[in-house]
């Protein structure tokens, strides 16, 4: 995929330009210029709402493109800062409306409630979003930018920063959960006059787009929680490893860097001190399994992206064979706000070990399809009715996948579970990089789980043997099943096959594989043998073949 | 008590694994002292009879015919054997199954044939989609893998057998 | 001096250096881990999964040809659960592309073979994706039948660090991955393949042959190491 | 690790090859730049033959069949040209449960076009993507550079084949 949305084209074109106005404003509109809404003409609204103040002589108004909103599924979406008044699905011809609205803003305004979908939320790394201008980083300071960073260079320790990591209980937010503290400790403590950070953008859970968010609303934060870890486990150089389908997330990262760079937030001497640390960019080029850290470390190096086998885990041996500490998006996002807000107010939010925040992309048959970031411990029921708004056209609920292809699915019976990294996999699903994708009626559950299955050996990297071949035959004994042509015995081989997948690939690719069969298994193994007994499809998804068809 | 009945079946193969099974020679004697032999290519007997104790089956299940046939035998017979590589394997007969039936026989009767070119459509039975492995359609009792098993191996297995033992991984090879 | 680590494999005390492999320590040791990608003398990648390992106290298993020693750690070479792994490993390679062993160059001297024999594997379980893959015979000396090829890689990594012509690489990815020369130009085209012979000696089955070995007679170890070297040195004039 | 041989000089006189030299160069000539140059000529040609795959893998000193490995490994890259135009039809999940399905069973009826094929006349080439992060606007697809939401089969076929 080689092309460029023309939402990004724009981006890169425009580059730097400044939109935001200076000095205070009594009225600012905030226009959401994220992918989405961008794919929905947004920037024509940030230009047309501009011209049309203009024309009106507001010249107290502000028109301010900003990150994500949220919102995604009511784009293009604008918003009175000063009112929390909130337009969505703004056409070319709402300007005018809109510039009303900006003209009655008093100064004793105050935002009104904007209903559970954003009140419910506790946003941490995504603080900035929908109020920053993501390519300007004078905003990002007036937010508070960098100040964890100059405190961080000026008055810590790299053990003591390590240590607030440690005790704000953040987690790996890429999916498994590993401490953060202790592979920022362990990276620190490892042999190695040369150490890098890498911030793991490649986000490929279909249905996830927390971090291509975060990077195209708030980059400059990514860039300051990477040089916080930096400082922390002595490192010099960085890499930012983003998939190339994300084309203004990286138009923006680019543009943060030059800017830090020149702000002298990144490169030699940051913040006057003696400290250095520089970032560059690495596109992916399509391939899932980058995300597994070992992959992940053999493209930054310019290679095929396969994995090996661990250990020697990159915390000791990474890229070049230095330790190199690798972190997601959204856990390189919290770190400026802990270090401001301290560890203890961070490790107050969360339920048990799941500590903080998780920023989740709903997606699927539900009505506000959108970004939200909310407390761990949460219920599924709140995120998916009271933030999500339920399911598109009040049917039933039938299945949350989380996740993505090393995820599972939760049924309705466990919509009052809250949220953390053990319950999911109590219930046989996985916290993954925070897609949450529901499912009504509509899906049938073995379909989704031969989906899954094509997804893994498509993006299979071909080097081990059970998930090469093995993705490929539980895809091969879920098509018969599909199609009404399996037995009993095919499916007592699948659990067997997926079993031994499980446990005997080389990655998190082939061990993740099976996940979503054993747990559409656990929960709607009726669906199964009605396609295998019965010979139906009970969501009409299936096409079951004609009975005398011969193996 | 009546003897164990015997029967043996050729399906897809080149008949090298009866070959190998006339290759007891002498041990032949000893096996139909102890058995009957009520149905195979090597005695003249039309139908496959009931109640077959112990069958050897030759060959891949490639066509219609084929498969009705494999089907009858299962019916009819308490021990079913796959015998040799291309029952267990699908072996030789398996290599057409990348080409699929129509380029198949396009290759064998249309390009490859000057005087009138036609499909055969009468008295052959037609092919199924892919030659498969016996086990792939009917349910197999004992595996004897090997292009073909040995005489040996072949005594071994039916001794075993008709001495009430189960017969136990036999030292075979696929190819040998 | 080297550290010297105790430790068990199967209940037996066994030996080595730091640094060592489970799998190097197990050889020595007389016990057999089997495995097709490991070759002494290039490195080892811990992809043919067939010399998984437990460990004792790690839920996860492990590939004995990457697994370091320890000391005093406890490792289960053998067991139930592993041989039926196994098993399945072997079954998923014959599976995944078309060996016919009958009519196999290497037929009686295959590494693949000889494993599905020594595992007990009688028959495949699995269905065949019978995928429609080449046969390259460009090369003069030389064939290679991409049926057979189990991925091991031996012949990209002899290539690599041993010839160092690094004349052989991978293309693809999943099960479309393919073993390929140069720009995944017909071996014969090759312009820096040395036809030095050695991933034809090295390949554990009858993927890549000598050219005019009929059927059985591929046998790669009744006959000198690299005897093409001397063929291809005469014919320069060398 | 030095570079053994000279730099070899750009295939043709086509300017962009200046993109991609200097694309290298930046990044010290040496094999890490590989992924990195192979997108820069990507960007500029719109797809990778075999002089850019000779020419990048001989400047930075890489093995032409690893170079090969590589430019195949990863889905991004095309070594073919495409078509006139390009629709991306999206397989994440989102999409999928919202009926990505129908729509490349759509094109396929259609205008006779699979994913990663070129209609006959070379007009509309059909690509997937493995989420395109547009989970909102599900299904989506891109025709040449822009976003659709929401899509229609119907109304997709009509546009491209009015194309």
């Amino acid at each position: 995929m080689s092309e460029m949305p023309a939402a990004a084209r724009a981006v890169r074109r425009r580059a730097t330009t400044e939109e935001v106005h200076e000095g205070p404003a009594r009225a600012t509109a905030y226009v959401c210029e994220a992918a989405s809404c961008m794919s929905a003409q947004a920037h024509d609204i940030t230009l047309r709402l501009g011209e049309s103040a203009a024309r009106a002589g507001l010249s107290d108004v502000m028109v301010k493109r900003v990150g994500c909103l949220g919102l995604c599924a009511a784009g293009p979406l604008v918003e009175i800062a000063e009112t929390g008044r909130l337009f969505d699905h703004v056409r070319p011809d709402d300007v005018e409306g809109i510039v009303g609205a900006l003209r009655k803003v008093k100064p004793t305004d105050t935002r009104a409630s904007q209903g559970p979908f954003f009140e419910k939320q506790v946003r941490v790394a995504t603080e900035n979003m929908g109020r920053v201008d993501p390519e300007s980083l004078d905003d990002y300071v007036a937010h508070g930018g960098y100040e964890a960073l100059r405190t961080v260079l000026s008055e810590m320790t790299s053990a003591e920063v390590r240590d607030q990591i440690t005790q704000s209980g953040l987690r790996g937010r890429g999916g498994a959960g590993f401490p953060t503290g202790l592979k920022w400790t362990t990276v620190a403590k490892a042999q190695g006059s040369q150490k890098y950070v890498i911030c793991n953008a490649d986000e490929g859970d279909p249905g996830a787009f927390m971090d291509r968010s975060v990077l195209e609303s708030d980059p400059y934060r990514v860039l300051e929680g990477m040089t916080i870890a930096a400082f922390a486990v002595h490192a010099t150089e960085g890499y930012v490893y983003c998939r190339a389908e994300y084309p203004l997330a990286v138009a923006r990262l680019r543009n943060a860097i030059r800017m830090a760079q020149r702000a002298g937030w990144l490169g030699t001497g940051i913040a006057d001190t003696s400290f250095s640390f520089d970032v560059q960019v690495r596109l992916g080029a399509g391939a899932f399994v980058c995300g597994e850290e070992t992959a992940l470390i053999a493209s930054v190096e310019g290679r095929r992206g396969t994995p090996r086998p661990r250990p020697p885990y990159p915390a000791m041996q990474g890229l070049w064979d230095c330790p190199t500490l690798i972190n997601n998006v959204e856990t390189f996002a919290n770190v400026p706000t802990i270090l401001r807000k301290g560890a203890e107010w961070y490790a107050g939010i969360g339920l048990g070990k799941s500590k903080g925040t998780k920023v989740f992309a709903l997606a699927g048959r539900i009505v506000n399809t959108g970004l939200v970031e909310v407390p761990m411990g949460m219920t599924l029921r709140e995120v998916v009715y009271d933030i999500g708004g339920g399911i598109i056209d009040g049917r039933p609920f039938k299945a949350v996948q989380t996740g993505g292809p090393s995820g599972g699915c939760i049924p309705a019976e466990h919509l009052d579970m809250p949220l953390s990294y053990e319950s999911l996999i109590e219930v046989g699903s996985f916290m993954g990089s925070g897609g949450l994708i529901v499912m009504d009626d509509t899906s049938c559950m073995v379909d989704v789980a031969k989906y899954f299955q094509d997804f893994c050996r498509d993006e299979s990297c071909g080097k081990c043997v059970p998930c090469r071949v093995g993705t490929t035959q539980l895809w091969m004994i879920l098509d018969q099943i599909t199609r009404g042509r399996a037995t009993l015995d095919d499916l007592a081989q699948l659990e067997r096959l997926a079993r031994m997948i499980q446990r005997m690939s080389l990655c998190g690719l082939g061990q993740g594989a099976p996940n979503p069969i054993f747990s559409t298994l656990r929960y709607f193994r009726d669906e199964y043998l009605a396609h295998i007994v019965d010979r139906v499809c009970p969501a009409g998804v299936c096409t079951i073949e004609p009975a005398e068809v011969m193996a | 008590m009546s003897k164990p009945r015997i029967a043996t079946v050729w399906l897809d193969g080149c008949s090298g694994c009866h070959m190998s099974l006339i290759d007891l020679d002498e041990r032949l004697l000893d096996i139909f002292e102890r058995a009957d032999l009520v149905y195979s290519p090597l005695v003249d007997f039309k139908d496959y009879p009931e109640d077959v104790d112990v069958c050897l089956v030759e060959g891949a299940v490639s066509s219609e015919d084929d498969l009705h046939k494999i089907k009858l035998v299962r019916e009819r017979t308490r021990t079913l054997v796959s015998f040799g590589d291309c029952a267990v394997t699908s072996n030789v007969p398996g290599m057409r199954n990348p080409i699929g039936v129509g380029p198949l026989l396009d290759r064998a009767y249309i390009e490859n044939v000057t005087l009138n070119p036609q499909l055969p459509s009468e008295i052959v039975p037609k092919l199924l989609p892919t030659a498969t492995p016996v086990h792939r359609v009917v349910k197999v009792d004992v595996f004897l893998p090997g292009c073909p098993p040995s005489a040996d191996l072949i005594y071994t297995m039916l001794d075993d057998l008709l001495s009430g033992r189960v017969p136990g991984v036999v030292g075979s090879r696929f190819g040998r | 001096m080297t550290t010297v680590f105790t430790f068990r494999i199967d209940g037996k005390d066994v030996a080595g250096s730091e640094g060592q492999t489970v799998m190097e320590v197990a050889e020595e040791n007389g016990i057999d881990i089997p495995g097709l990608c490991h070759l002494e003398g290039i490195h080892d990648r811990g992809a043919c999964r067939l010399c998984m390992v437990e460990i004792a106290g790690s839920p996860k298993l492990a590939a004995a040809c990457m697994t370091k020693i320890a000391e005093g750690m406890d490792v289960t070479a053998h067991s139930d659960v592993l041989l039926e792994y196994r098993r399945t490993v072997t079954e998923m390679m014959f599976v995944e592309r078309n060996h016919v062993c009958a009519v196999c160059v290497a037929n009686n001297h295959c590494e693949l073979q000889d494993m599905a024999e020594g595992l007990g594997v009688t028959h495949f379980d699995l269905p065949r994706i019978s995928p429609k893959v080449d046969i390259d015979a460009s090369h003069r000396l030389f064939a290679i039948d991409h049926n057979r090829c189990i991925l091991c890689l031996r012949c990209v990594r002899v290539c690599d660090e041993i010839e160092g012509a690094h004349t052989w690489d991978v293309m693809h990815r999943g099960l479309e991955t393919r073993v390929q020369t140069d720009m995944g130009i017909p071996w014969g085209e090759s312009t820096t393949c040395t036809s030095c012979g050695k991933c034809v000696q090295v390949c554990p089955t009858g993927a890549l042959f000598e050219k005019g070995r009929a059927v059985a007679r591929g046998s790669k170890t009744k006959r000198p190491f690299l005897p093409w070297m001397k063929v291809v040195a005469e014919e320069r004039g060398l | 690790m030095p570079v053994l041989y000279h730099k070899p000089p750009p295939p043709s006189d086509d300017k962009r090859w200046k993109i991609v030299e200097t694309r290298m160069r930046r990044l010290g000539d040496r094999p890490p730049a590989l992924i990195e140059a192979l997108h820069a000529a990507q960007e500029a040609f719109g797809y990778l033959d075999t002089d850019a795959l000779n020419y990048v893998g001989d400047t930075l000193g890489v093995p032409h069949s690893r170079v090969y490995g590589v430019a195949t490994f990863y889905s991004f890259f095309t070594l073919k040209p495409s078509g006139e135009h390009t629709c991306v039809v999206c397989t994440g999940t989102a999409c999928y449960i919202n009926g990505a399905k129908d729509i490349l069973a759509g094109l396929d009826r259609a205008l006779h076009v699979k994913p990663k094929e070129t209609t006959a006349d070379g007009k509309i080439s059909v690509l997937t993507a493995r989420c395109l992060g547009a989970c909102s606007l599900a299904p989506a697809v891109i025709v040449d550079g822009d976003v659709k939401g929401k899509v229609n089969v119907g109304d997709l076929v009509a546009q491209l084949e009015a194309m």
